[in-house]
């Protein structure tokens, strides 16, 4: 599998040519090049996913790890180093995949959506450099060497949602993304700083006997690692970042904020999986515990949401929770008793990887057609961008998990898991899933049915209210569509996937089989959520809605405004950390220390001038200095000597 | 002949040319002559140095030479080199040959200031090839002396003010460290001024060690911007020129750290271990509190140098948790902050130039306006928040790993605190980073400004291409102080 | 019955203090010079005295005391010619006035 | 009483009147007294070497200081001022601190000479011979002067012209 490497160069490449030459590219040139080495990229996943899985079960009937490369890169003492390699094992061949397929159409989609844009070459130059830091996260061979490029991940993240870099919104939300996950990756580094002392390596496989000797530390260890991870993939209360995140462009947000980099958290504790279930599990639950509120808290507030960008982000935290919870819901690394929610979790990554992706690039389209990301603005789109219509719809069935899109398969193994571990948890996820489903197709009703905004304010124009003529929506061209169906497609066929025959919780094969109880149960929830959508928005306000509206009036507007957790974070950020803790320390360092210093300088000087009339230049008064300082000489020798 | 000497000849070589060179022509000739022999003079003594080490040569210092100077107090004009030194002489011949380009276009008195960066350079080059104590405390002084006049004449702002209270900090850091010299002179049996022989002999008295390492370690912890002698930093940094302020902070406070290792903890291996924890606790302090500081900054320089304070106090907090992958973290994290702080008072002298104020309040959207020093400064902001990639990283990592496999619950929660210190960076370097690159330029005057001339590039290009090369491969730094590190150690931890 | 050793120098102790009180406390360049004088003429006897009661046959002291009064009368030409071109240049022989060499 | 002897008493005046001459030299307050004073205090001082038998030296005394230096002061006294300016005291403060310490020193040195112990054995009543007193001043041998001799000529040449270039007016 010596040809993986190339997965890693080719982005590489494409990265420093287009950031270093690529401003002096035409636009076309720049996208190609880009495209194409995503292409190659891809092609060479999909044959290393063929090889990999082709290539057949070992004797204990698992797939077996490969490291096609491993070299020490840093070496820190006699045990320790950070080594740079290529691991690959059913999840980094899943992962590679996921992101080459989404990363491709997001690429394609670009050159559509970004057309004619200022520093088009920059976004492909980021884009490349983002897949790069993804696809070495994925296949690291060590929990270092996914630290880096977990970093560098949070950069490109960071450099992306900043790319609009004069809007004034698009900063302050690239510094916060950094910020937040940055704060959290602190946790995530004293993780692995515990974990490389008691384990003595920095491998995902460290020998028992070290992890039994340290004890205790190990689930602190791993503990910390999981709020690195939840800072990520956007844990309550570190999730603040996401929504705002959207202020970067949209495919952007498809690739990054809902496909790939979001999942990392839910990837890392997948990664150390093992770990968790053998020395940790009781951390499982308190990460099932933080899935279960985050999900929840998201998919209530997704519901108010009038921005259908921030819907989708929403939307996406609690489906990233769903994969946590269906993570912290195991109990042992069995498939068939307690272990199922890895699978669970990793298949939904997948099928949400392509919906969402599918989804936000739908919203793409959307917005690019109407220019605005407000529903207010939108209505009976329908009519004008049919391709974008039906790959949307296809999207939010699949997410509101009916059956035979994708979502429901996953879904479904998710709740399972949820059930077998407590029915409680399991009833909970079938509400939020409901929720979804409520949601999703809110947001469907308001952008593609009900009355059109267009033809509200051509009707204005006609009548001579507004001056000028309102911009007809089209349909996106080709470039945007093409990946729109093939997202589509994937996110209609992928629920059929045997994904079980690939990853396991303990490798070996699972065949996926629906618990009849919960699948009737949720099919039932999700059928009732969209009905109650369709009644409430599929002609713009029904009274049902106005009647809600006021019922819960303080409720919808505290959800609108996220239950002001970003306000609790300014406030701590601002007020606490800014105002309490920086002035007073650049305060007190200009005023106290810095003054002891001058004090000093000033002291001398004065002391200085006291003495310096004695230097007055008179004869007289020296002399008589002089005197009296002989005669005190004397006056010692007399007495003393 | 030796050839370390080179590094004393050449610069009093080129003091010698400026002084007879006419015209702004010629003085340049010179200098970039001179600092380039200083540079392929460096990277000869590195490859030469690193290939001496694999064919075997174990000798703690090579390319030793020694001249007796005063022969009634031992003073001698020793030589030699251990692979910290190689690492430091590397980094000061970059930072002294970008320097030169930073200020290429330097006036009034363009030959007075390039005399007195010479030999600024010089007590550099001596304080990092001397083994012997005395010389390199006169060297030392040599490299102080030329600040004042490089800050006071050339500077901006309150410079008379800053040069003074630079100096005079650092003259009284020098006091001390005169003493502590003294100390361990007469401490040892008052036979030799030499680090190594004094450090085989290991003999001076552990009662006299507690007096005079917190001296030595103090008087060059006041250039390594140890809390609470930092105060110099700020105002040194915000008022010297912008080649002074790169060699300052990218070469001279690394004598500071490089000084500690080197006499203070290496002479005095009990009073070090002893008395460590008061100033891993002032150094954990001067980490998280520079940082801190520099949150609330408006003027750019004050930024970096509080920045300064919170990497170089890194650097000592580092050497003083005493494992071998620490201070091998410290001595990565000397090179790489040398080299990103200079990249960044390089960037910051350059849109000063422009734009005549460093307030950012007052500057917005120069990104439109000079892109290549935004995305410069963009790289540089993202070097020293420890991007992977790039040196500080490195560095960083190696400090974290190190200190953590120090003994002991104390160590290692410094350590968590000191962590904390990255978040903190971040939070002021895109604060900086979005007020004045991104956004929308307001400043009429600011909009007819242009970008990046010749010279300025090379030396962003050149700083950028150090700062990476060293993120990306760390290993042969690693090779190249391996020795020199373990040495120390062993006498640190026997 | 010869004066004892003693008394002369008791008288040139007081004529020295005497001087020396004059020096600290007058303001008058030629007071000044006075005072100076009488310093000198103090010394000078305790020059002659030693000689004449320690080392008789010697006459260090004797040549010391006349080569003293010669340089007093050099010292005091140039003085006097240095206070008369202060009085010609700042009107006023006060050494309160005198703070021009100061600065 | 011996101790009251001729000698004795003849220093015992002129000692009691060089004092008072000099205490009013530098507490007068008109310049011609001071200078007055101070011609009485040279010719006392003159009468000391007189006393101890060195007549030549007390020849010297009068002609150089009372006759030549004193001259000096009165044409610069009067030069200056007619006399008239008055000769005051600086402030209270200094003047209290110059008579402190004057006092001080005063008791401090007459404490050390009446403790002291000086010999008074070896004094004869002969004198000095002009003639030793002459070779000495020309001779080369060991205890002669003619190098001092001749360096003070020259420095009195050398005052000569710096006084006149000193006071010579531009």
């Amino acid at each position: 599998m010596d040809f993986t490497i190339l997965i890693l160069v080719l982005p590489l490449v494409s990265f420093l040519i287009l950031g270093l030459c690529g401003m002096k590219m035409p636009h076309k040139a720049a996208g190609i090049i880009g495209t194409l080495s995503l292409a190659t990229v891809t092609l060479l996943s999909y044959i290393t996913a063929a090889l990999y899985f082709g290539a057949g079960r070992t004797a204990e009937g698992i797939f077996a790890t490969i490291t096609p490369y491993n070299y020490c890169w840093l070496p820190l003492n006699g045990t320790l180093s950070i080594d740079m390699g290529i691991m690959l094992d059913p999840i980094s061949v899943m992962m590679l995949i996921v992101i080459s397929t989404v990363s491709l159409m997001v690429h394609i989609y670009s050159m559509g959506y970004m057309k004619g844009e200022r520093g088009f070459q920059r976004y492909y130059a980021f884009l490349s450099l983002f897949t790069f830091s993804m696809l070495g996260l994925v296949v690291a061979t060590n929990i270092f060497q996914m630290y880096v490029f977990w970093e560098l991940v949070g950069v490109s993240s960071y450099l992306l949602i900043g790319f609009y870099y004069t809007k004034p919104e698009a900063i302050a939300a690239s510094k916060k993304a950094f910020i937040v996950t940055r704060f959290a990756d602190l946790f995530f580094l004293i993780g692995i700083l515990l974990y490389g002392y008691y384990a003595e390596t920095f491998s995902f496989t460290p020998p028992e006997a070290l992890l039994v000797a340290a004890g205790g530390v190990i689930p602190v260890a791993l503990g910390l690692m999981f709020v690195g991870g939840a800072g990520k993939s956007a844990m309550f209360p570190l999730h603040i970042w996401l929504p705002d995140a959207m202020e970067g462009p949209t495919p952007v947000s498809a690739l990054i904020h809902a496909a790939t980099m979001v999942v990392a958290g839910v990837y890392l504790v997948a990664r150390m999986f093992g770990l968790f279930i053998g020395y940790a599990p009781e951390v499982l639950h308190i990460i099932a515990y933080v899935g279960l509120f985050t999900a929840l808290y998201a998919a209530v507030v997704a519901c108010a949401q009038t921005d259908i960008k921030r819907v989708l982000a929403f939307s996406t935290i609690s489906q990233i929770a769903f994969m946590m919870v269906a993570l912290g819901v195991c109990t042992s690394s069995d498939p068939h008793s307690g272990g199922l929610g890895y699978m669970a979790s990793m298949f939904h990554l997948f099928t949400h990887a392509m919906f969402k992706g599918l989804l936000f690039l739908g919203a793409g389209a959307i917005i690019h057609a109407v220019h605005s990301n407000e529903k207010s603005q939108m209505g009976g789109l329908r009519r004008y961008m049919p391709v974008t219509h039906i790959t949307f719809l296809i999207a939010c069935l699949a997410i509101a998990g009916i059956p035979p899109f994708s979502g429901f398969f996953s879904k479904d193994e998710i709740l399972a898991a949820c059930y077998s571990f407590s029915p409680m948890m399991g009833a909970f996820m079938s509400l939020i899933a409901a929720l979804t489903a409520f949601y999703m197709f809110r947001l469907y009703y308001l952008i593609f049915w009900g009355k059109s905004h267009y033809e509200e304010q051509l009707a204005l124009y006609k009548a001579g209210a507004t001056a000028h003529e309102p911009h007809k929506p089209h349909e996106a061209p080709l470039t945007m569509t093409l990946p729109l169906v093939i997202l589509a497609a994937i996110s209609v066929v992928a629920g059929f996937i045997p994904f079980g025959e690939f990853v396991s919780s303990n490798g070996e094969p699972y065949t996926i089989h629906l618990d009849y109880t919960v699948a009737a149960t949720s099919i039932a929830l999700a059928v009732g959520a969209i009905i109650l959508a369709t009644i409430m928005y599929k002609s713009g306000e029904s009274r049902l809605t106005t009647a809600i509206n006021s019922r819960m009036g303080a409720f919808i507007q505290a959800a609108y405004h996220r239950f002001y957790m970003d306000e609790i974070w300014l406030f701590v950020t601002k007020k606490i950390i800014f105002n309490c803790i920086s002035r007073p320390i650049a305060w007190f360092d200009r005023n106290v220390i810095d003054a002891t210093m001058d004090l000093l300088a000033t002291a001398t000087q004065k002391l200085g001038n006291i003495l310096r009339p004695m230097q007055s230049g008179n004869i007289q008064s020296y002399s008589v200095w002089f005197l009296g300082g002989a005669l005190i000489i004397i006056l010692t020798l007399i007495f003393f000597a | 002949m030796n050839i370390l000497n080179l590094f004393v000849v050449i610069p009093l070589m080129m003091l010698a040319a400026l002084w007879l060179s006419r015209g702004t022509r010629q003085i340049r000739t010179v200098m970039v002559t001179g600092s380039t022999l200083l540079l392929a003079l460096s990277v000869y003594l590195t490859v030469d140095f690193i290939a001496q080490r694999n064919a075997g040569v174990t000798a703690a210092q090579l390319y030793t030479d020694s001249w007796c100077w005063y022969p009634s107090l031992n003073i001698s004009y020793s030589i030699g080199v251990d692979g910290i030194s190689v690492a430091m002489i590397l980094l000061s011949s970059i930072i002294v040959f970008t320097g030169t380009f930073a200020s290429w276009n330097v006036r009034p008195h363009t030959k007075d200031f390039f005399l007195w960066y010479v030999l600024l350079s010089l007590g550099v080059y001596g304080f990092f090839i001397s083994t012997d104590m005395f010389a390199m405390f006169m060297f030392y002084e040599t490299a102080l002396i030329p600040m004042y006049l490089l800050i006071g004449v050339w500077g901006s702002g309150k410079k008379e003010y800053s040069a003074m209270k630079l100096t005079l900090m650092l003259m009284g850091g020098s006091a001390f460290l005169l003493m502590g010299i003294l100390g361990i002179y007469y401490g040892s049996g008052a036979t030799t001024m030499n680090i190594h022989e004094i450090a085989a002999k290991g003999n001076i008295p552990v009662g006299l060690q507690y007096i005079f390492f917190p001296m030595t370690f103090v008087g060059f912890g006041v250039l390594g911007a140890l809390f609470p002698f930092h105060t110099w930093s700020p105002d040194g940094h915000a008022s010297a020129p912008t080649s002074v302020s790169m060699l300052h902070a990218g070469v001279l406070m690394k004598l500071g750290g490089y000084g500690c290792f080197r006499i203070a903890m290496y002479l005095m291996p009990q009073a070090a271990n002893d008395l460590a924890w008061i100033f891993i606790i002032l150094t954990t302090i001067s980490v998280v509190y520079g940082a801190l500081s520099a949150i609330s900054q408006t003027d750019l320089k004050y930024i970096n140098a509080y920045s300064s304070v919170s990497h170089c106090g890194l650097v000592l907090f580092a050497l003083l948790m005493m494992t071998r992958t620490s201070c091998t973290g410290a001595i990565l994290q000397m090179l790489s902050h040398g080299l990103m702080t200079a990249l960044f008072f390089a960037l910051i002298g350059m849109i000063y130039g422009r734009t005549h104020t460093r307030d950012i309040r007052q500057m917005q959207g120069l990104m439109k306006i000079m892109p290549f020093l935004a995305v410069g400064y963009v790289i540089a902001g993202l070097a020293n928040l420890g991007l992977p990639g790039f040196s500080g990283f490195v560095a960083e990592m190696t400090i974290f790993v190190g200190s953590f496999m120090a003994d002991g619950t104390f160590h290692r929660t410094v350590t968590i605190i000191a962590c904390t210190s990255i978040v903190i960076t971040a939070v002021y370097i895109l604060r900086v980073v979005g007020k004045i690159l991104y956004g929308e330029p307001v400043n009429e005057e600011h909009k007819k400004l242009t970008d990046a001339t010749w010279d300025e590039r090379f030396t962003v290009i050149c700083l950028i291409i150090c700062v990476a090369g060293l993120g990306i491969a760390p290993m042969w730094v690693s090779n190249l102080i391996n020795n020199g590190v373990s040495d120390i150690i062993t006498t640190l931890k026997p | 019955m010869i004066v004892p050793a003693e008394f002369y120098l008791i008288l040139a102790t007081i004529l020295f203090f005497i001087g020396v009180f004059g020096f600290f406390t007058r303001r008058n360049l030629i007071s000044l010079l006075v005072s100076t004088e009488l310093m000198l003429n103090a010394v000078d006897i305790n020059f002659a005295v030693f000689n004449a009661y320690s080392h008789p046959e010697q006459l260090e002291g004797f040549f010391f005391t006349m080569f003293g009064i010669g340089i007093a009368a050099a010292e005091t030409a140039v003085a006097i010619a240095i206070i008369i071109n202060v009085f010609r240049n700042a009107k006023s022989i006060h050494i309160k006035n005198l703070r021009n060499l100061k600065h | 009483m011996e101790l009251l002897s001729t000698n004795i008493l003849i220093f015992a005046a002129l000692a009691l009147f060089m004092a008072t001459a000099a205490f009013a030299a530098v507490t007068t307050s008109r310049m011609m007294r001071a200078v007055t004073y101070l011609l009485f205090v040279l010719f006392g001082t003159a009468g000391i070497y007189f006393m101890l038998h060195y007549t030549f030296l007390g020849a010297v005394q009068i002609i150089v200081y009372a006759g030549g230096i004193v001259v000096l002061f009165i044409f610069a006294a009067l030069l200056i001022g007619k006399g008239t300016i008055d000769v005051t005291h600086t402030s209270k403060m200094r003047y209290f601190a110059g008579l402190l310490t004057s006092v001080s020193g005063m008791l401090i040195t007459l404490y050390l000479i009446v403790t002291g112990g000086f010999s008074t054995d070896k004094f004869t009543a002969d004198g000095v011979p002009m003639k030793v007193v002459g070779t000495a001043l020309m001779g080369t041998d060991k205890h002669n002067y003619v190098l001092t001799f001749e360096v003070l000529s020259i420095l009195l040449l050398a005052c000569m012209v710096g006084a006149i270039m000193i006071a010579r007016k531009k």
